[in-house]
């Protein structure tokens, strides 16, 4: 299998051209706009949150292959799943980006059994992870579930200054 | 061939070309971006830094002197590049971008005022937008915008439209780094100088690929980047005429601006000076004019015609491929740029399917949104060729577009 | 030899230092002009321009992605040497004297409003006098001038007075580089602070010759030139405070510096991008990397231990010659720069005299005319030593200063 | 001779320790400040010029040895002389001291018998023209003489551009 092949499992390709969850979701409780500087690429993560639980889930945007699949499986794993737990797989996820740059920051997480399983479905992603330029289009959902999830309304995979400055 | 002149050899004049990197031979189509230096112009750099190295200006000993002397012969060769009436009228900038934000606070902030009119045209480079932005917002003028129409070009009747005796600035792109439009743009300075506006040309994609004579085109401000015509980064020029230069604002305060400080009084020195505070990029300025020089030597028209032919065996091979639409003018109306989408695929899944090849060509809004608002997509992938290019790279760029193609299928 | 290092050996790494001019032997003590880069650091350029060479930032292929990495990781060996908290407080600039001008327009326009005061000291480079006397005029500020006394040191006592509430902004020079004076920065620091005043320090000749630590100093902004600390010409850093830099207004327009563009709207990036519009000087970024490796792996304790013993030396040499008058305090307060004056003799006639010897200083007034008319003189000699200097350059130094004195007797 | 003896000619060094017609004169018809921005040295010239000819000339200023000498040659060769001929005198000396620049621009200038004598002695300055660095020094006093004749108050060694910006 070339790199590419690697790069673009079917899942992700699939994904990319049936996103699932698309659209607008409203009303909604939680509500995010993530921004990918590098591309210009933006996605919004909205969210109905009831008892600890994520009840509903959409993304609304455009971007490439990666990042849509990344939101399209993203929401399909949260759905119905406690906000913890979605937390936990944020983080895991995110650690999984990473993983290249800092392998020898300490053990990986220690995850729920249902959250491995979720992860073995994700590992689509790792091939993402050995190109540092795309990294960033597989997180840029993610940061925005997260960014949502904490009440925020804008999110970037650059730092965290929230407040965006305009001329 | 063009003109006899062995391309093949040429291309030797810049290694990177024929370079591995990470194992993987590159194809290097990037040229708008920023372009590669011939070894000539690198090994002067070289040397320089090993042998002639000293601050300038004010040096009494022979190292200062020798490299004043080289540094101003490059003046020399940006001026006569330019056709500048005089080298006084050839400001070293760090880029383009400095330059225009120079006229922007060094003539806008002094002669544009409240309820003023600049415009600019909807193919910027955001380098001719955010500057006249800023300086809206501080003086409290207002920006206009020329309209692109459907094939990538502007819309003169709509600028002519806009024309007014508020207008007191145009700004405008000579051919477009998204596009490769080439602009009529001495058609666009007469119209402004008809309402006495004065016009600042974005020249970033032309000085390597057309001769530029300022006083033709009768423009009052022309900005370049010298990495974009084979130089190196970190340096620009801004052509301004030495009548507006000299009545304008000083821009960066500090060293060699100045005739004499006091905290009482500090008198201004005589342009170019005025506006080059501070100890220059003596070493680009050197490696750039043995760019010129080079440049001189292989006669920049059989460069553009080489281009040309480049430009051309590309549309046609891309144009054949289906689901693949170029993004632009016809190849009469522009420079060696192909912006293009695939049907169904995001320009950076392009970008990262062409890279595994080796194929380095730039994917995304290429710093002109407006540009990618206009025909409603997220961005381009943008193939640009310089003449040290090779058709089989071109092959290799058709080859990676179908394998694009193959996994999105 | 200090520390067991070979300094002879050393010296190898800087080809200039034993190169013959225009046939004539070269004794270069114009470091505080500007130093001479080792050959690591040329290589490394050289190879960058040959090999490497792309643009940087939102480039998806390897060219461009390489290129970013070790633009980036010039960043990261800046803020471990001047201890910032993070890379975003490390903006690459022209030089130093672009880094005081983004100050001035970035935080003076935003900050600092008609009847404030400005802080400058007497010992000032004309970079941190002229770009403050612009803002005064563009906000109807006000200058005040810390004096200097009688041995070339900051009257501090004078400084405290002028403190006040009004003062918003106190820019003071680390090291003069037309002295070499060692100023107690931090103390000068701490007071502005006392009054809510920011500070913004001129290290451009600190850099090279101390450990610069600026969380310890708790400065608000430093600026520093790449080309006085053994780095190329055309880059300088300016560090500020996140918190400051965030709430500045942008400086230069351009690209990179935003995170999107509309003609309605303009959202601007985060630092340190905010302040770094358009292509930057990447190939001297680049190059600045492998200086600052060098620097760590030679050790600036034992540069700075090496340049004490030139600076006794020489000191010890030219005081014994009568009718030669240094400029400036002991060699305890200062870095390795020896500024004189001879009676009878223009400095000028000094400088062509040395060179014709091919003893390179610096004769003039530095760009720091206040000190010359503080001093009442109209120039001076300038010798500034580097750690690769030797002994031999100084003996010659001073058998052209007995020519001098010969041909003037 | 060394090289740095035929460029500090015993004249030179003379006319730099006591320099002739050093002063103010006032009241005068005519004067000018010059200004080299290399060095930031500046010289005031004073005339008094009745009937076409320059009744007396003196000088004011401080610069190198270069420039004084000069300064105090050139007073006193223009003392008592015609305009023309001191007009005359000061394209001979700026051609002199420009003859490396341009040499090949033709035939140097007709010189009346009194100013080829004058620029014998002149050719003391010879030396200097081979300096780049301090060419204008020495041209700097004859500038200014050249701005104080044509009425002009500030004259520059680089440019002509006779309005001086202030911050
Ligand atoms: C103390 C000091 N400040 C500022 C500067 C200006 O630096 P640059 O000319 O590199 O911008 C210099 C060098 O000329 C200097 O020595
Ligand atoms: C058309 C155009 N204008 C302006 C710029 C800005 O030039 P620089 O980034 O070198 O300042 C570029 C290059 O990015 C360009 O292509
Ligand atoms: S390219 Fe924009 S998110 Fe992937
Ligand atoms: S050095 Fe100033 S005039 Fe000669």
């Amino acid at each position: 299998m070339s790199d590419m092949r690697v790069l673009y499992q079917e899942v992700i390709l699939e994904h990319n051209k049936k996103p699932r969850n698309f659209g607008k979701l409203e009303p909604c409780t939680h509500h995010a706009h993530g921004h990918n500087p590098l591309c210009g690429d933006t996605y919004t993560i909205y969210a109905v949150v009831n008892e600890d639980t994520i009840q509903s889930i959409m993304f609304e945007g455009d971007g490439c292959a990666i990042s849509k699949a990344s939101a399209s499986m993203m929401t399909s794993r949260a759905k119905g799943k406690k906000v913890k737990d979605v937390e936990e797989l944020i983080e895991a996820f995110r650690e999984m980006m990473t993983v290249e740059a800092d392998r020898t920051d300490g053990p990986a997480l220690e995850l729920s059994p249902e959250n491995e399983k979720n992860m073995r479905h994700l590992q689509v992603f790792e091939g993402v992870a050995k190109l540092p330029s795309r990294i960033k289009c597989a997180i840029l959902p993610w940061h925005a579930l997260s960014s949502a999830l904490k009440g925020e309304s804008e999110s970037s995979t650059e730092g965290d200054n929230d407040e965006w400055e305009t001329i | 061939m063009t003109n006899n002149i062995n391309w093949t050899e040429i291309r030797k004049d810049f290694p990177v070309l024929d370079n591995k990197v990470d194992g993987k031979q590159i194809y290097y189509l990037d040229n708008g971006a920023s372009s590669q230096m011939p070894i000539q112009a690198i090994d002067r750099i070289s040397n320089y830094l090993k042998y002639e190295h000293s601050n300038i200006h004010r040096g009494v000993h022979t190292l200062s002197q020798n490299a004043t002397d080289s540094f101003e012969a490059t003046r020399t060769l940006v001026k006569q590049h330019l056709n500048a009436a005089t080298t006084d009228e050839c400001i070293f900038t760090r880029g383009a971008t400095e330059g225009i934000n120079l006229v922007a606070f060094g003539y806008g902030d002094k002669f544009i005022k409240e309820g003023d009119e600049i415009i600019v045209s909807g193919m910027e480079h955001h380098s001719n937008i955010v500057p006249w932005q800023l300086l809206c917002k501080r003086v409290g003028a207002s920006l206009k915008v020329v309209p692109m129409l459907d094939d990538g070009t502007l819309d003169f009747e709509a600028y002519q439209k806009l024309l007014n005796k508020k207008t007191k600035l145009v700004a405008i792109i000579h051919v477009s780094n998204a596009l490769g439009t080439i602009n009529p743009i001495k058609k666009f300075i007469d119209a402004a100088h008809s309402v006495n506006a004065v016009t600042v040309v974005d020249g970033c994609q032309a000085m390597a690929h057309m001769k530029i004579d300022v006083q033709d085109l009768d423009v009052d401000f022309y900005a370049i980047s010298a990495h974009k015509t084979y130089g190196p980064t970190g340096l620009g020029v801004l052509y301004g005429k030495a009548e507006l230069l000299n009545k304008m604002n000083p821009f960066l305060g500090g060293g060699d601006m100045i005739k004499s400080v006091t905290f009482e009084e500090t008198l201004l020195a005589d342009i170019p000076h005025k506006f080059e505070a501070g100890t220059p990029p003596i070493l680009n300025v050197i490696g750039f004019g043995e760019t010129l020089r080079y440049i001189n030597k292989l006669g920049l028209e059989n460069m553009a015609a080489r281009e040309k032919e480049l430009l051309i065996y590309a549309t046609d091979r891309i144009e054949k491929m289906e689901g693949v639409n170029i993004i632009g003018p016809d190849v009469s109306q522009k420079t060696a740029i192909i912006s293009m989408t695939v049907d169904g695929v995001h320009p950076h899944d392009i970008g990262t399917i062409l890279d595994s090849r080796g194929v380095a060509i730039r994917t995304g809004h290429h710093c002109a949104q407006p540009i990618m608002n206009r025909f409603e997509i997220p961005a381009t992938a943008r193939a640009s060729m310089a003449f040290y290019n090779m058709e089989f790279e071109i092959d290799m760029l058709v080859e990676a577009l179908q394998e694009v193609q193959e996994i999105f299928s």
